[in-house]
């Protein structure tokens, strides 16, 4: 049988199923990362010293090298979700190869991003600054591992609504748009995580 | 989205089905069998409690299997490390694959479409990838008990250092719960889509059944307060795995060496994150109780439930309310008196929404016209045993009081009174209520009834002296029932009382299996009654189920009216189904 | 008032109090406990009248409206005006007056207490009533289970392994902590109790009342006769978690002060035997 | 949605744009600079802080729609962030407030 609302808009709450259904999910990733921003709050107000010394020293040095790649794949996810509600534009526009195209940009960024990230992971494990190093590296590899799989996840969503997926743009149109929309939300939203890990993480040591 | 006329292929239709109506059976069956392990494992421990050191009777075998295989030493006894495993397991089991699957996944699944006159889930295949997601958390604890070290034995707490430095059992714990949590979150999601989205025509918020007001707060629960433990999950396994210290701090010592870590982690912040989740998480076991109690008590006194409004918002105000209180776990961590006030006095102010609702439901007995069939056995012994667990949280709540009872057998008598006779009780109720629109058969009510009044019975046997003994100091989690400390030799002969009880609580549910058993083998009656109870929400007015249908509703149900319009004055029945024009 | 309807507290079967403060939390407990049973008998009463009353076969037709009174509201209100008492008047105030002013004279006992799986290690200032250092890497199970730096102001330092002496009606100040995993220090007959936690040093006082003696002297009889004050670990802390006790004696002030003279002397034998 | 409308979100999406990039620069520079607060970088926190905070705003109000979306999106952040802001500083406010040393 069909489920009511999957396109249109139901009237007392103006929503689509899937756009309340993705809000709720990211509410719960807000206190997903809630829960590790707290730790962050936490561990580093009880520090002595930020970063703390470990068996290698202290990273801040190495740290420094590394803000260039960072604010650079700042940049990167930036681009990506402008390109990201382009391509629900070029949808709305009935524009399909400039939906591959803006889509397939976001695609190409997100993969840069995690290439950075592998080499800002090795140049640190190479160094001695692994996980357990010292709370800092815990909450560093952890919090932008998470963030890290965010992205994984995300390159899967959008890939198939990409390639595979696509074929729902003949059959339903709109359905296929929301989709996009939807998926643009939890991407912005691994922009918005990342807009705070950035600072936190790279430049307020 | 299929076209309903084509056969369904066997795993199409009964294993991986999207049908929310087969996925809320899936639950159902699964959550008993694991509140059956659950039930087990603690009538093993209630023996070791009664006569500590002594071999088990009947299973000493099992016990003894699984102790080697652990690497533990035991003579068909319940040795200290496997106690630890099983009160544990016991806990995790309980909670979260037990009761909460049943409450929220079995029930919530089954019954919020129907209530609302909605065709399905909003999200049919996250509601079945919901369901396989808690097979697989269900699995890994499973696969826990047979590792060498045993499963997690660090309580269900799993306070660090101790869980940290735990056998290989709490990383499978950990993992277990991660799969958990998400489950638990992709079916709260789709309760709440579906309950906000798909509401049939007519079905105003207040015209809601309370159960589905319940259920869409405790979704609530579920969605905002479960990942902060889902980081503290990763956290630990981080922990344990790659050997961060989020949870240690420098400078330990464990048997004599230095603990090979970098240090300046906090052993609280486990603390906060795990009871950010779970006191919320108790209302998540006994909100969706009380709903389930609203149904059937209006049905059973056959008049309106008494302040449907206050219970609405009281629930409302619970949930709300239950996101400040979790520190009162915690009084004896060493807080100062700001958080002490804080905490203490929210702790009081969600006191009274409680107080509310069973006043409501107690109101609602007055003037009925109450027929005493078994899910209404089932709730009346609800009504003073959830009192007395309620009552006793209040000492509890209070800091001065809880230096004393803090992490006594007070505190396992409290909450087994809200949980077991308390949510478990209503989980009863609800299985004799609906049973007959899960399968077109009436359970037996004799059985039902001897079921109820053993149950009543030998649960106060067994939590009431758990009381007596947090009063007297009595400490929990000791293995040999307090045999070891001075305080405690004179309670100790209450475990000999507890554990009969238990026991012969355990005999009581034979009548219940057997009559679930032989009904659902029975030969269907010819012509079921669709709505034997004469109820009036939407659930009982579709004809299509039982047992398993294509789809709900035959004729997309209207509603025009409030879900408790029994013995209204002028109408010929005293029910009046809400879909009634 | 306070005192004498919080001694139904009596009733409910505590331990024999033996702290200058107990007596609060005892009547802090009582009084709850009048709340809970009010409530209860009250609620009690009433539903077994209208099962009774309100049963299909005395009472065939439901009436639609049901309660019309207001007396169920005046029991909500009821009961948040008693919470409220509880609270504002009883147990903030005693959570501040018995956790968070510490005391601050000459007078009190200073005592650490590091827990340890599965024993409790008492450790006394010695003459100087000063705590000696201690550094994790001189820790030895056998000799120095709390890594204890025997120079300066550690030299004269007392430590014990599950012994705690106190002198009777003195002020005592705990500073607990832990080596390894989290434990709880709760000596029942006390009221008190506090999570030991690594990583922090937690403060508590109290001022034990009865002695020992005195109190083996009243639990003649009863089914814990000769068996003394203990300290019982109330958290999960491991496999041997419920034995993790320690023994708490409560001296007469002499022989408290004759039991320290005894233990330092062990010391200076231990120096001697210097291989 | 009309056309019109649609290119009036792509020269606001362009803006946005911009707005982010000047933001990450300002914060990379911002971290460089001593605001000199009590010898420590507590200066520099509040000022990074605040900038990713705009920064996040940007991108939920503009990309994510919430400057323009339905109430009951807004009711379930509302309670989101409250709890959230519960979860971020309870245990901090506890450890200041601590009976331990
Ligand atoms: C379903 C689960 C559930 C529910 C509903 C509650 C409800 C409450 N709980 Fe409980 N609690 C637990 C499950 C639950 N709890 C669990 C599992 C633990 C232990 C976890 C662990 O450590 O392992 C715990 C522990 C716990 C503690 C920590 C104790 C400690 O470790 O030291 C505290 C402290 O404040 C507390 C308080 C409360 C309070 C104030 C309520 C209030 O909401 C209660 C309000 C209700 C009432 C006040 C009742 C009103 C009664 C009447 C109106 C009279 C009715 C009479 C008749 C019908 C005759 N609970
Ligand atoms: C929902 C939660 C829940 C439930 C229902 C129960 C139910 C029971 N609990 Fe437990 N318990 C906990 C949650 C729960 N418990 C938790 C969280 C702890 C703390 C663990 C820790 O310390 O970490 C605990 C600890 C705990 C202890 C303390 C252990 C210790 O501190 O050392 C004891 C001691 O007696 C105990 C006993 C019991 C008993 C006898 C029952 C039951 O007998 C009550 C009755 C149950 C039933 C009647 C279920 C019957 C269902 C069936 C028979 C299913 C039928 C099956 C089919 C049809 C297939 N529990
Ligand atoms: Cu130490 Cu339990
Ligand atoms: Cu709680």
């Amino acid at each position: 049988m069909e489920i009511p609302y999957n396109v249109e808009l139901r009237e007392d709450t103006g929503l689509y199923n899937s756009k309340l259904g993705i809000w709720l999910f990211l509410a719960s990733e807000i206190m997903l990362f809630g829960g590790l921003f707290s730790a962050y709050i936490l561990l580093r107000t009880g520090a002595p010293v930020w970063p703390p010394i470990g068996e290698h020293g202290s990273i801040i040095h190495l740290l420094k090298d590394t803000i260039p790649h960072a604010t650079f794949n700042t940049v990167i996810l930036i681009l990506s979700s402008v390109t990201m509600v382009m391509a629900w534009v070029a949808l709305k526009q009935k524009n399909l190869g400039k939906y591959k195209m803006y889509l397939g940009t976001t695609i190409v960024c997100a993969l840069i991003f995690l290439v950075v990230k592998y080499f800002e992971y090795s140049h640190k494990i190479h160094e001695g600054f692994v996980p357990a190093h010292d709370t800092y590296m815990a909450l560093y590899f952890t919090l932008t591992g998470l963030h890290g799989l965010h992205i994984v996840g995300g390159i899967v969503v959008l890939a198939y609504l990409w390639g595979p997926g696509i074929s729902m743009w003949n059959s339903e149109p709109e359905r296929f748009t929301n989709r996009i929309e939807v998926a643009g939300l939890y991407w912005h939203f691994v922009d918005l995580v990342w807009i705070f890990l950035f600072p936190i993480l790279y430049l307020l040591n | 989205m299929s076209d309903s006329h084509h056969e369904e292929s066997f795993w199409r239709k009964y294993i991986f089905s999207t049908d929310h109506k087969v996925i809320g059976i899936q639950y159902g069956i699964t959550a008993l069998l694991f509140l059956f392990l659950g039930f087990s494992l603690m009538m093993v421990m209630r023996w070791q409690l009664a006569y500590p050191d002594t071999a088990v009777p009947i299973v000493g075998s099992l016990v003894k299997w699984l102790a080697d295989l652990n690497g533990f030493a035991s003579d068909g006894n319940l040795p200290a490390d496997l106690y630890n495993v099983f009160g544990a397991m016991h806990g995790t089991i309980m909670i979260f694959l037990g009761v909460v699957p049943i409450i929220v996944g079995a029930f919530g699944n089954y019954l919020v479409p129907l209530q609302i006159g909605a065709p399905d889930m909003a999200f049919p295949k996250l509601n079945m990838a919901s369901y396989w997601v808690y097979f697989v958390g269900g699995v890994v604890m499973l696969v826990s008990f047979f590792l060498p070290g045993g499963a997690a034995n660090s309580g269900w707490t799993a306070y660090p250092p101790l869980s940290d430095i735990a056998t290989t059992g709490q990383t499978y714990w950990l993992i277990g719960m991660v799969f958990l949590i998400t489950s638990s979150l992709l079916g709260s999601m789709n309760i709440i889509v579906t309950i906000v989205q798909l509401r049939a025509e007519g079905m105003t918020w207040m015209r809601l059944p309370f159960f589905v007001w319940s259920q869409l707060v405790t979704s609530f629960l579920l969605v905002l307060a479960f990942p902060p433990l889902e980081a503290a999950g990763i956290f630990q396994l981080m922990d344990r795995v790659f050997g961060t210290s989020f949870f240690l701090p420098s400078g330990l010592v464990i048997g004599g060496e230095i603990l090979k870590v970098s240090g300046g982690g906090s052993p609280l912040l486990w603390q906060h994150l795990f009871w950010f989740l779970a006191h919320p998480e108790v209302y998540v076991l006994i909100l969706p109780g009380m709903g389930i109690l609203a149904e059937v008590i209006a049905n059973n006194t056959r008049k309106p439930i008494w302040g449907y409004k206050s219970l609405v918002y009281s629930a409302t105000f619970l949930g709300f309310m239950s996101f400040l209180v979790w520190a009162h776990h915690m009084f004896l961590t060493g807080m100062g008196q700001g958080m002490s006030v804080f905490f203490q006095t929210t702790t009081m102010i969600i006191s009274v929404p409680s107080v509310i609702i069973l006043t409501c439901f107690m109101l609602s007995l007055w003037g009925g016209s109450i027929r005493f069939t078994t899910p209404m056995l089932f709730a009346l012994g609800w009504m003073p045993m959830f009192g007395i667990g309620g009552l006793t949280g209040l000492p509890l709540g209070l800091s001065t009081p809880d230096i004393h009872l803090h992490d006594t057998y007070y505190v396992i008598g409290h909450f087994h009174y809200v949980v077991a006779p308390g949510t478990i009780f209503a989980i009863f109720a609800g299985i004799y209520y609906w049973f007959p629109k899960m399968t077109g058969k009436m359970l037996n009510e004799t059985l039902g009834k001897v079921h109820f009044y053993f149950s009543f019975i030998f649960m106060n046997g067994l939590f009431w002296p758990m009381l007596i003994q947090g009063l007297g100091g009595v400490s929990r989690r000791l293995s040999d029932g307090g045999a070891s400390y001075a305080h405690a030799q004179e309670f100790l002969h209450w475990n000999v009382v507890m554990s009969y009880s238990a026991w012969l609580l355990a005999v009581a549910q034979i009548p219940f299996i057997y009559n679930l058993i032989k009904t659902l083998l029975a030969d269907k009656s010819p012509n079921p009654d669709p709505n034997p109870w004469n109820a009036t929400t939407v659930e009982w007015t579709d004809t299509t189920s039982p047992p398993l249908g294509h789809g709900n509703f035959e004729k997309t149900p209207v509603v025009h009216r409030g879900p408790y319009e029994y013995s209204v004055p002028g109408e010929s029945t005293d029910f009046t189904p809400q879909t009634q024009n | 008032m306070i005192e004498s309807l919080g001694s139904i507290s009596k009733y409910l079967g505590l331990p024999i109090n033996s702290s200058s403060h107990g007596h609060m939390i005892d009547n802090m407990i009582g009084w709850v406990h009048w709340l809970m049973i009010l409530l209860f008998i009250g609620w009690g009463a009433y539903l077994i009248i209208t099962v009774i009353k309100f049963n299909s076969k005395n009472n065939p037709k439901a009436n639609y409206n049901g309660v019309q009174s207001h007396y169920s509201q005046y029991a909500e209100y009821g009961v948040i005006v008693f919470e409220a008492f509880l609270l504002i008047g009883l147990s903030i105030p005693l959570y501040s007056q018995l956790k968070t002013s510490l005391p601050n004279n000459n007078e009190v006992h200073h005592v650490r207490v590091i827990a340890q799986q599965f024993a409790w290690n008492i450790h006394y200032p010695g003459d100087d009533g000063k705590f000696g250092d201690t550094d994790i890497n001189l820790v030895d199970e056998e000799s120095n289970p709390i890594g204890l730096v025997r120079d300066g102001n550690g030299a004269d330092d007392i430590v014990t392994i599950n012994q705690m002496h106190l002198p009777v009606n003195q002020q005592v100040m705990i500073h607990l902590s832990s080596k390894d995993v989290i434990h709880s220090f709760g000596i029942p007959e006390m009221r008190i109790k506090q999570d030991a936690i690594p990583g922090m040093t937690i403060p508590f006082f109290f001022t034990p009342t009865m002695t020992t003696d005195d109190f083996l002297q009243k639990i003649n009889g009863t089914k814990r006769e000769g068996k003394g004050y203990e300290i019982a670990c109330a958290q999960l802390c491991g496999n041997s978690h419920y034995r993790m006790k320690g023994y708490v004696t409560i001296d007469t002030e002499e022989k408290y002060n004759s039991w320290l003279v005894e233990q330092a002397e062990y010391i200076e034998e231990e120096e001697d035997d210097d291989w | 949605m009309s056309n019109k409308n649609l290119g009036h979100h792509i020269t606001n999406y362009r803006n946005v744009f911009i707005y982010l990039l000047i933001g990450t620069a300002l914060t990379v520079i911002a971290s460089y600079v001593d605001f000199n607060v009590k010898d420590s970088i507590a200066g520099a926190i509040f000022v990074g802080l605040l900038i990713a905070t705009i920064k996040g705003y940007l991108v939920a109000a503009n990309f994510m729609h919430l400057n323009s979306e339905k109430k009951m999106i807004y009711w379930i952040l509302m309670l989101t962030v409250f709890f959230l802001v519960l979860l971020l500083f309870i245990p901090l406010l506890w450890n200041l407030n601590s009976l331990s040393y």
